[in-house]
């Protein structure tokens, strides 16, 4: 793997870039790995990543039915924080914000995290209960959290309009918070694992899982039958499909999830704003589009495409909060499909089959757990046992009660 | 140091609201109670008058919510006898019987319009009719209250938050329907219909979310100002 | 934004409507007889399909009705839709190729006279 | 200036007015008709932007709202309008604009460095740099690129427009008001159906306006004119000009943007919408959007003067422009030779470089006998002029057009009319699900399939002649309207039109120019965001060959024009590159919406005072007038507090709270839940829904009640009042209230069917005004003369009938502040004047009206649970120390399953226990956790307080929380640790009842 820095790209330029590398080799499948990741976004690939970064397990081949990241990974609003209220999710998160902030040296591949700082918004006397609680809880985790004054937020965020229905109260500010470029999170990890002799490989839909014995042997994809000695599905929406084919169910609804970009503008914001109450979440990418998000749709579908009422109820927001943004215009809307559990918190777990793994149900909030997903799910798959940060997000915890409730409290968690 | 009295205190500062309604719409005149001490969630509120929509609030309807099963004869009977009308089963219809409107809700579920102060007396009638039959009969007069919206942009006004198709094909004189208007649960009844194209119709809406409506309608009405 | 047919209202606009999840979930007869497993599968675990499936609608602005329907989850279109209580409606085994209401309708009609019309 | 490029007589403008306007500081005359492009070129402007990312001077491309280029900044203040398009932009007096992406200016453009440095700003390059050092990334590195990157500026003011929103329903909705449009209307309109035709332009006729043609053997403009004629007469057609059908989504459900007063320039706002926002449902639609033509991939083809062929005829037939005076037409199709002779007639001097080595066919004739060279079997493999186009090289092609047979020479010209075949725009037919199919013959997708009742017609559809589209259009209006139940589906007869017969025609994806590809001279195909044909290249020498990949990696496509122009020559080269068909490179995904959509027009009304209802009681005017300060409680706007002058909210709470317990306090309570249960089987029903055991309640008794979701938790509580056997009286938190009345249906209707109960929400129904307090008997007594208020007589829990203050009245003897309290409750048009004379009648006995947080106080003085501030979805009634409330009798209710599962069960949970500093006067944030020692984080937590006042009644600040293991550390010394991460609260724990623990006071 030819080293991307400002050098190889001015050797590049002097020879018309005619002689860059393919950041990732396009193989046919082996009879058999050691390890068969199901599913090619950011989750799966990190997974790879890991398991061939520190477990030493390189003969490893991850599968995608389309192109990698095409699923959630390319869909989402790009936004990292660890700013979650139970010791369990707080742990994870922030084990994936400290990859994130060394994952472009990492990958040798600029995946543009930057630590913009991110404000959840308080609008009434529950949400400053909310983020009063949440703001401790985190801050005792030895994760960065300050509340900060309407006058704060105004500072930020001159244009707001802290008067609106539902006055903003206060705020919570992780300043370790930010946004990346999600298509190249999935790009840089497959460069990666590539160069360390991982298969990536595409167009590859699995059909079934050969199980025996109750013991998972392998996989039946479109390109044939292949063998593995463990298998971890990372598949996002498709899960409780993935689930069936084992011979099982998972605790999961599929929902579609919808966010929209404005057209580009000049800088105007600068950090990403949440806000439960008046439902609208908006950050601005660095080509300048407003990228805006709310919550989903109530009914399952796997379309990729939601309904316009959930459109407007996210434009309605960003006019009241920011009525500067009136005629600014929506240029692409999108949907993706989230697996949702109860509680609103992954399952990374072990199944009813043996070494065959699953890692889902991230529901609205996957992409900034990317890597700390990937990390703790491959160590959970090299040692057969669960990681100790993943280890409470097992499914068991549907039948002893034991949920990590994101949702009760912290109400929607993106 | 005695406390200044309170209605007096009400009439200077009048019923302002913390977010002042959208320009056309006039805000409620103090308190305006009325002689019975009553007073309708639109008291003192004036629509656009003569233009080519009108609205208005028909305040104190008696309002009785009835709940029961239209497979059980005896009910449907009895309940017939006290309105001396049978109780429309027909999805979506409303029918005008002395003086009771009484509208299709649901498959087991009436709502029916009496004079003002008629309610009290129709409910203790029909609870009586019905003693011993399954059945809910509710007194909801002050749970709602109606806006009339007529004129010849009525339906165009109603159009700009309700979803449902009400063109003379689809709706029409006699019909009425539980819907909404943006974030209001409306119910809605078309009185008439004229034939230069002007429409009446009642829309029911609860009591905490009739400012909410009347304050859309004003906005709503104000391209229609000029005309 | 979908189109649902109300058993009793017609076709109405989706933002009438709540979603109720999957149907056909009865209560259990005697909850304290189940396992914490079987408990845990009734509250939590749900069909999911990617295809058809049985769900449940409130008319919760129109009629205040609960009803079921059947949806394809790939394609968002109903097949059918049938108030509480009533029979669960024939559904083909193999419905990939039904892509519209219509094409369901035909296949209805050949697959229930092909059964001999038996709910399956 | 002089409108220096004015065809004579030509044109629809209305030359009698004329209208001035500013572009870039400067003054420039037009006339009503034009848009801002027209006007531009009319006046000789070629240069009117620079490009997203080299900064490379650009000019008008397009004469529709596919432009990429001509993306400008209109208007200053609050209604500017970053990235308008100046080919959509109808020209009105006094318009302003300026170009974006420039600095200082278009002409000199300190960002046009870029351009110079272009090589090392290849596809992606950002991704393989800016990495070292890490801290750099942010403030220096990211920084620059945001600053270079974004096109216009955001407004800073708030906009001083309306909008507005309509819900409609029709039987045929067509999309595109050009000839297929219009047939398809008429002939859907004369079957009697309900029909919609929206068109982007201010009128219709699409490309008729664009062209000499005839129809029924006289000029076109006679047909449209006849056509829009009989429509409008039509009483169920709905003609909606200036109106882009944006978004089409399932069960044909259609978004579309009317501009309604756009064109007229900036207005007062008089209650007219600026732009109305459409949402359709349409049972048939029909989709007449016509084609964008495609430009050719051909050395530096993006100078100000290159412009689509098609384009260059509309600013001549449509605007009286001509885009040129030296115009060198570039095509390989027949189309563009009407450009050519449409030119010539307006007396440009005209050349035509043909791809085709030998063109034949009558337009082709027209073109040599007009006296215009063809320059055959040649391309365009270079271009000059910077600012604007002055010439340009040509050179003969190889057979496979992959290389140049004879040296290049050079043409003068200032403009290039470039036709490189057409695009139907399936766009709205691909968002409906719609698959595509890709035409070989046509070299171009078209509609397939769609699960969706819609056809698409004319030009849209692939089918690019008159006679084609108007016999389409008719039989598409026809069967649409039979499908939606008019008519019998036989279309009208079509008016005769000539048959234009038009050659083979010759495609050639990347004219090959005298240096290798990516070699100093740019194909570009995506003209805003600067992608060239090289950049694909690059895409897939790195593999990113995956059509969304390349899309991504390249913003191939991602601009304001979302590719309109560019996406098919993107496939087509990659196609090229990977040997393979179009097809199997595939389409990206057409996304919502077809044109980009101002945020203020989807939002309509729903803005300000109108976006969420604020919901009042009946006694609201009572609080504005008596200076309450109010909190948002769900939607309600509920008094939070009774300032008197000067006072703080700390001093008024305290105030209120110490004399609510000393003489007598009033609350209005009206948004309490209210719930009528009645039925036979009612009883059994709350036992059900509720914990405790129900059916031993005496009539005329009431009870506090916990309700749980099946997962044993509790989500709310209230106090329901046996009326009689049969029938019940539910009071719900404010918040639950509606969640409760469904989750109450939920269960009858679809679990418990043949239960006889019927439940029906009365929440509005009755005002209510809490009365509480020592001296509220004596208040009561005053208030009614037919209820007996003596404690003894009128026992805790239970109710009266009566009048209060002349109101008839339901009064219930409960307490939520655990003094002696009587709850009136009466219907709610009574509810003002009650409470206003209660208030005055309750001045001699110390009455104090109190708000919410003095409620919150007071109950919390008596460890009363708020559910959703104590609790929080994850409690159950054991946690709460609440065990009493939980029937054992009961086998089953809701919920109870849940409470044996082992994490539910297990000791040592989060208890809610009373929680007292050490220090009185220190009041703990809610939401501070305890821990058993303080030092640096990770800090093991043991949980947070729920609830924390200072209370006046107690003397000392008081605080609940949910603690692990609390009942049993009941006695023990925590810490509070602070957000400041220095100071640390010392606590203890306890019982969570404050005040009155023996409950002497509740019956005064």
């Amino acid at each position: 793997m030819t080293k991307y820095s400002i050098f190889s790209l001015i050797r590049n330029a002097l020879s018309y870039h005619e002689n860059w590398q393919k950041a990732w080799r396009s193989p046919d499948p082996k009879p058999e790995y050691d390890v068969i990741i199901v599913g090619g976004g950011g989750h799966g690939l990190a997974t790879a990543y890991y398991l061939a970064k520190e477990c030493g397990i390189t003969n490893v081949a991850v599968i995608e039915k389309g192109w990698l990241g095409g699923g959630n990974t390319g869909r989402n609003t790009t936004i990292v924080r660890s700013n979650y209220l139970w010791d369990e999710s707080a742990a994870l998160y922030d084990h994936a914000v400290k990859l994130w902030e060394t994952m472009s040296q990492d990958l040798n591949y600029n995946v543009m995290f930057s630590q913009r700082g991110l404000l959840h918004l308080a609008h009434n006397v529950h949400d400053m209960q909310e983020i009063g609680r949440r703001g401790h809880a985190i801050k005792l985790n030895g994760i960065d959290s300050e509340f900060i004054s309407p006058a704060q937020v105004k500072e930020m965020v001159p244009f707001i309009n802290l008067e609106c229905r539902y006055p903003v109260m206060g705020a919570l500010l992780q300043r370790r918070g930010g946004t990346a470029r999600h298509d190249a999170v999935a790009w840089g990890y497959a460069r990666a694992i590539d160069a360390m002799g991982v298969d990536v490989i595409q167009n590859c839909e699995v059909t079934g899982f050969k199980v025996e014995g109750g013991v998972v042997k392998g996989v039946e994809t479109s390109r044939g039958y292949i063998g593995a000695k463990k298998v971890g599905v990372v598949t996002a929406g498709h899960t409780s499909v993935m689930a069936e084919m084992a011979g099982f169910r998972m605790p999961l609804e599929s929902f579609p999830l919808q966010a929209f970009v404005s057209e580009p503008l000049k800088p105007v914001i600068d950090c990403v704003i949440m806000s439960n109450a008046i439902h609208a979440y908006i950050s601005q990418s660095d080509k300048g589009e407003l990228v805006i998000g709310g919550s989903g749709d109530p009914y399952v579908s796997y379309s990729q495409r939601g309904s316009f009422d959930q459109i407007e109820h996210v434009a309605g927001p960003v006019v009241e909060l920011y009525p500067i943004f009136s005629r600014v215009r929506m240029m692409r809307q999108w949907g993706g499909i989230t697996d949702v559990t109860v509680d609103r918190s992954p399952i990374i777990t072990k199944t009813p089959v043996e070494n065959l793994y699953f890692n889902c149900g991230w529901g609205t909030g996957g992409f900034k757990a990317t890597p700390g997903s990937g990390h703790v799910f491959a160590h959970s798959i090299a040692k057969g046992e669960m990681h100790p940060i993943a280890a409470p997000f097992s499914m068991d915890r549907f039948y002893t009660g034991a949920l990590i409730d994101e949702a009760a409290a912290a109400a929607v968690a993106h | 140091m005695a406390e200044p009295g309170v209605t007096q205190r009400l009439a200077a500062a009048g019923a302002a609201f913390a977010n002042p309604p959208p320009e056309g719409s006039t805000p409620a005149t103090p308190a305006s109670l009325d002689a019975a001490g009553a007073r309708s969630p639109l008291a003192g509120l004036v629509g656009p008058t003569g233009g080519p929509v009108t609205f208005e609030e028909r305040p104190f309807i008696g309002k009785i919510s009835l709940r029961g099963d239209p497979s059980n004869s005896s009910f449907m009977t009895a309940a017939a006898k006290v309105l001396g009308a049978s109780l429309p089963t027909e999805p979506l219809r409303f029918l005008d019987h002395d003086g009771y409107r009484i509208h299709w809700v649901g498959p087991d579920h009436w709502m029916i319009y009496a004079p003002e102060g008629a309610e009290g007396p129709l409910k203790a009638k029909l609870d009586a009719a019905l003693d011993g039959i399954h059945h809910a009969a509710v007194d909801v007069s002050d749970y709602y209250t109606v806006i009339r919206v007529s004129g010849l942009k009525a339906r165009a006004l109603m159009q700009k938050g309700c979803p449902l198709d009400l063109h003379p094909r689809a709706f029409g004189p006699g019909k009425c329907a539980g819907t909404v208007f943006h974030h209001a649960a409306i119910f809605a009844a078309q009185i008439d219909a004229l034939d230069d194209g002007s429409a009446v119709y009642d829309v029911q809406i609860r009591w905490s979310f009739a400012r909410y409506l009347w304050d859309y309608f004003a906005d709503g009405a104000r391209e229609w100002a000029g005309a | 934004m979908l189109m649902i047919t109300c058993p009793w209202c017609g076709e109405r606009e989706q933002i009438e409507f709540s979603a109720g999840g999957q149907a056909h979930i009865a209560r259990p007869e005697d909850p304290a007889k189940l396992s914490d497993e079987e408990w845990g599968a009734y509250i939590y675990v749900r069909d999911n399909p990617k295809g058809v499936h049985f769900e449940r609608w409130v008319h919760s602005h129109g009629c205040g009705k609960w009803f079921n329907a059947v949806r394809h989850t790939v394609t968002d279109v109903f097949w059918d839709v049938y108030t509480m209580g009533e029979e669960k409606p024939w559904v083909p085994e193999d419905w990939d190729g039904l892509t519209t209401r219509a094409q369901y309708e035909t296949a209805k009609t050949a697959g229930q006279t092909a059964e001999g019309g038996e709910q399956k | 200036m002089s409108q220096s490029h004015r065809i004579e007589g030509k044109g629809r403008i209305d030359r009698s007015r004329t209208l001035s306007f500013t572009w870039n500081g400067a003054r420039y005359m037009g006339h009503p008709g034009d848009t801002l492009a027209s006007a531009l070129l009319a006046n000789g402007v070629r240069l009117v932007g620079r490009s997203f990312k080299y900064h490379r001077p650009r000019g008008i491309m397009t004469a529709g709202s596919e432009e990429p280029n001509a993306v400008v900044q209109l208007e200053e203040g609050a209604r500017t309008e970053p990235n308008t398009r100046a080919t959509v932009t109808e020209l009105y007096e006094g318009l302003t604009a300026r170009p974006q992406n420039c600095w200082p200016s278009v002409e000199f453009d300190i960002g046009a460095i870029n351009s110079k440095l272009s090589r090392f700003f290849p596809a992606g390059f950002y991704y393989k740099t800016f990495m070292w050092p890490r801290k750099l990334w942010e403030p220096v590195y990211e920084k620059v690129i945001r600053k270079a990157a974004g096109m216009g500026e955001s407004p800073m003011e708030w906009d001083p427009d309306s909008y507005a929103q309509h819900f409609e329903h029709c039987d045929v909705l067509i999309a595109g008001g050009g000839p297929a449009g219009l047939a398809a209307a008429l002939a859907a309109g004369r079957a009697g159906a309900r029909v919609i035709l929206a068109d982007e332009g201010p009128e219709f006729g699409g490309s008729l306006l664009s062209d000499v043609l005839e129809v029924d053997g006289e000029p076109a403009d006679a047909w449209i004119e006849k056509t829009v004629a009989e429509l409008q007469a039509m009483e169920e057609v709905t003609l909606l000009p200036r109106t882009t059908v944006t978004a089409y989504y399932d069960h044909n459900f259609l978004t579309a943007c009317e501009r309604v007063t756009d064109h007229l320039g900036p207005q007062v706002d008089d209650g007219v919408p600026r732009q109305r926002f459409w949402k359709i449902r349409a049972r048939q639609t029909i989709l007449a959007q016509g084609s964008i033509e495609r430009p050719l991939l051909f050395a530096d083809n993006d100078r100000p003067g290159v412009m689509l062929a098609s384009a260059a005829r509309t600013y001549i037939n449509r605007y009286g422009v001509l885009p040129g005076r030296e115009i060198v037409v570039f095509t390989g199709h027949d189309s563009a030779y009407k450009t050519a002779l449409d030119a010539k007639a307006a007396g440009a001097k005209v050349e035509i470089v043909d791809l085709r080595p030998d063109p034949k066919g009558p337009l082709i004739d027209k073109a040599r006998a007009a006296g215009i060279e063809i320059h055959a079997g040649c391309g365009i493999t270079g271009t000059r002029g910077t600012k604007a186009l002055h010439g340009c090289d040509v050179a003969e092609l190889s057979e496979d057009g992959k290389s140049l047979k004879g040296a290049p020479y050079s043409l003068g010209c200032d403009c290039i009319a470039v036709g490189g075949g057409w695009n139907p725009t399936v766009h709205l037919f691909s968002q409906a699900r719609g698959k595509l199919k890709w035409d070989d013959d046509k070299q171009c997708f078209v509609p397939h399939f769609c699960q969706q009742p819609t056809r698409s017609v004319g030009a849209g559809n692939g089918t690019f002649d008159l006679a084609g589209c108007l016999a389409e259009g008719l039989a598409a209006g026809a069967a649409a309207a039979k499908d939606a139940g008019f008519g019998d589906g036989a279309a009208p007869e079509a008016p005769a039109v000539e048959i234009e017969e038009e050659g083979p025609a010759r495609q050639v994806w990347i004219v090959p120019s005298d240096k290798p590809l990516g070699h100093g001279k740019k194909h570009f195909h995506d003209h805003q965001n600067d992608v060239t044909a090289a950049d694909i290249h690059l895409a897939a020498r790195e593999g990113y060959i995956s059509v969304e990949h390349l899309k991504r990696y390249t913003t191939t496509g991602m601009g304001t024009d979302q590719g309109k122009t560019s996406n098919v020559n993107a496939l087509a080269v990659m196609a090229e590159i990977r040997g393979a068909q179009i097809p199997e490179v595939g389409t990206t995904t057409f996304r919502p919406p077809y044109v980009p959509t101002p945020f203020g027009a989807v939002t309509g009304q729903n803005r300000r005072a109108l976006f969420l209802q604020e919901r009042t009681t009946p006694m609201h005017p009572a609080h504005v007038a008596n200076g309450a300060v109010f909190e948002d409680v769900g939607d309600w706007k509920r008094p939070w507090y009774f300032p008197k002058d000067g006072e703080d909210m700390e001093e008024a709470v305290q105030r209120e709270c110490r004399q609510a317990r000393e003489t007598c306090g009033l609350l209005d309570a009206s948004t309490l839940g209210k719930i009528d249960i009645q039925g036979p089987d009612a009883a059994w029903f709350l036992n059900m829904i509720y914990t405790n055991k129900w059916d031993q309640l005496k009539v005329g008794s009431a009870r506090y009640g916990l309700m749980l979701n099946e997962h044993g938790m509790v989500f709310d509580d209230g106090v329901t009042t046996r009326l009689a056997e049969d029938h019940f009286h539910m009071t719900t938190t404010t918040g639950g209230a509606a969640r409760v009345m469904g989750w109450l249906e939920e269960w009858l209707q679809t679990e418990w069917p043949d239960r006889r109960v019927y439940c029906t929400s009365v929440t509005e129904q009755w005002a209510v005004c809490t009365i509480t307090g020592p001296n509220a008997k004596a208040l009561m007594a005053e208030l009614t003369d037919d209820i007996d208020v003596d404690p003894a007589t009128f026992p805790f829990l239970t109710f009266r009938e009566g009048t209060v203050a002349g109101a008839p009245a339901r009064v219930f003897r409960i307490s939520f502040t655990g003094d002696l309290a009587y709850e009136i409750n009466v219907p709610a048009r009574f509810g003002l004047s009650v409470w206003t004379t209660i208030l005055e009648r309750g001045y001699r006995h110390g009455l104090v009206q109190y708000g919410t947080e003095t409620m919150h106080v007071l109950r919390a003085e008596k460890g009363f649970i708020i559910a959703g501030q104590d609790t929080d979805g994850t409690v159950t009634p054991m946690d709460l120390g609440m065990d009493w409330i939980v029937s054992k009798k009961k086998d089953d209710f809701l919920g109870r399953r849940s409470h044996f599962r082992s994490d539910t069960a297990r000791e040592g949970r989060k208890q809610l226990v009373g929680i007292l500093t050490e220090d009185p006067n220190v009041v703990l944030p809610e939401g501070a956790h305890l821990v058993e020692k303080p030092g640096r984080p990770p800090i093991p937590m043991l949980g947070h307080v729920t609830s924390s006042y200072r209370s006046p009644n107690v003397g000392r600040s008081i605080a609940m929380g949910l603690i692990k293991d609390g009942r049993n550390r009941i006695g023990e010394t925590l810490y509070a640790p602070m957000m400041d991460g220095e100071t640390v609260h010392r606590v203890t724990l306890c019982e969570p009842v404050f005040f009155d623990k023996e409950g002497s006071r509740t019956n005064g």
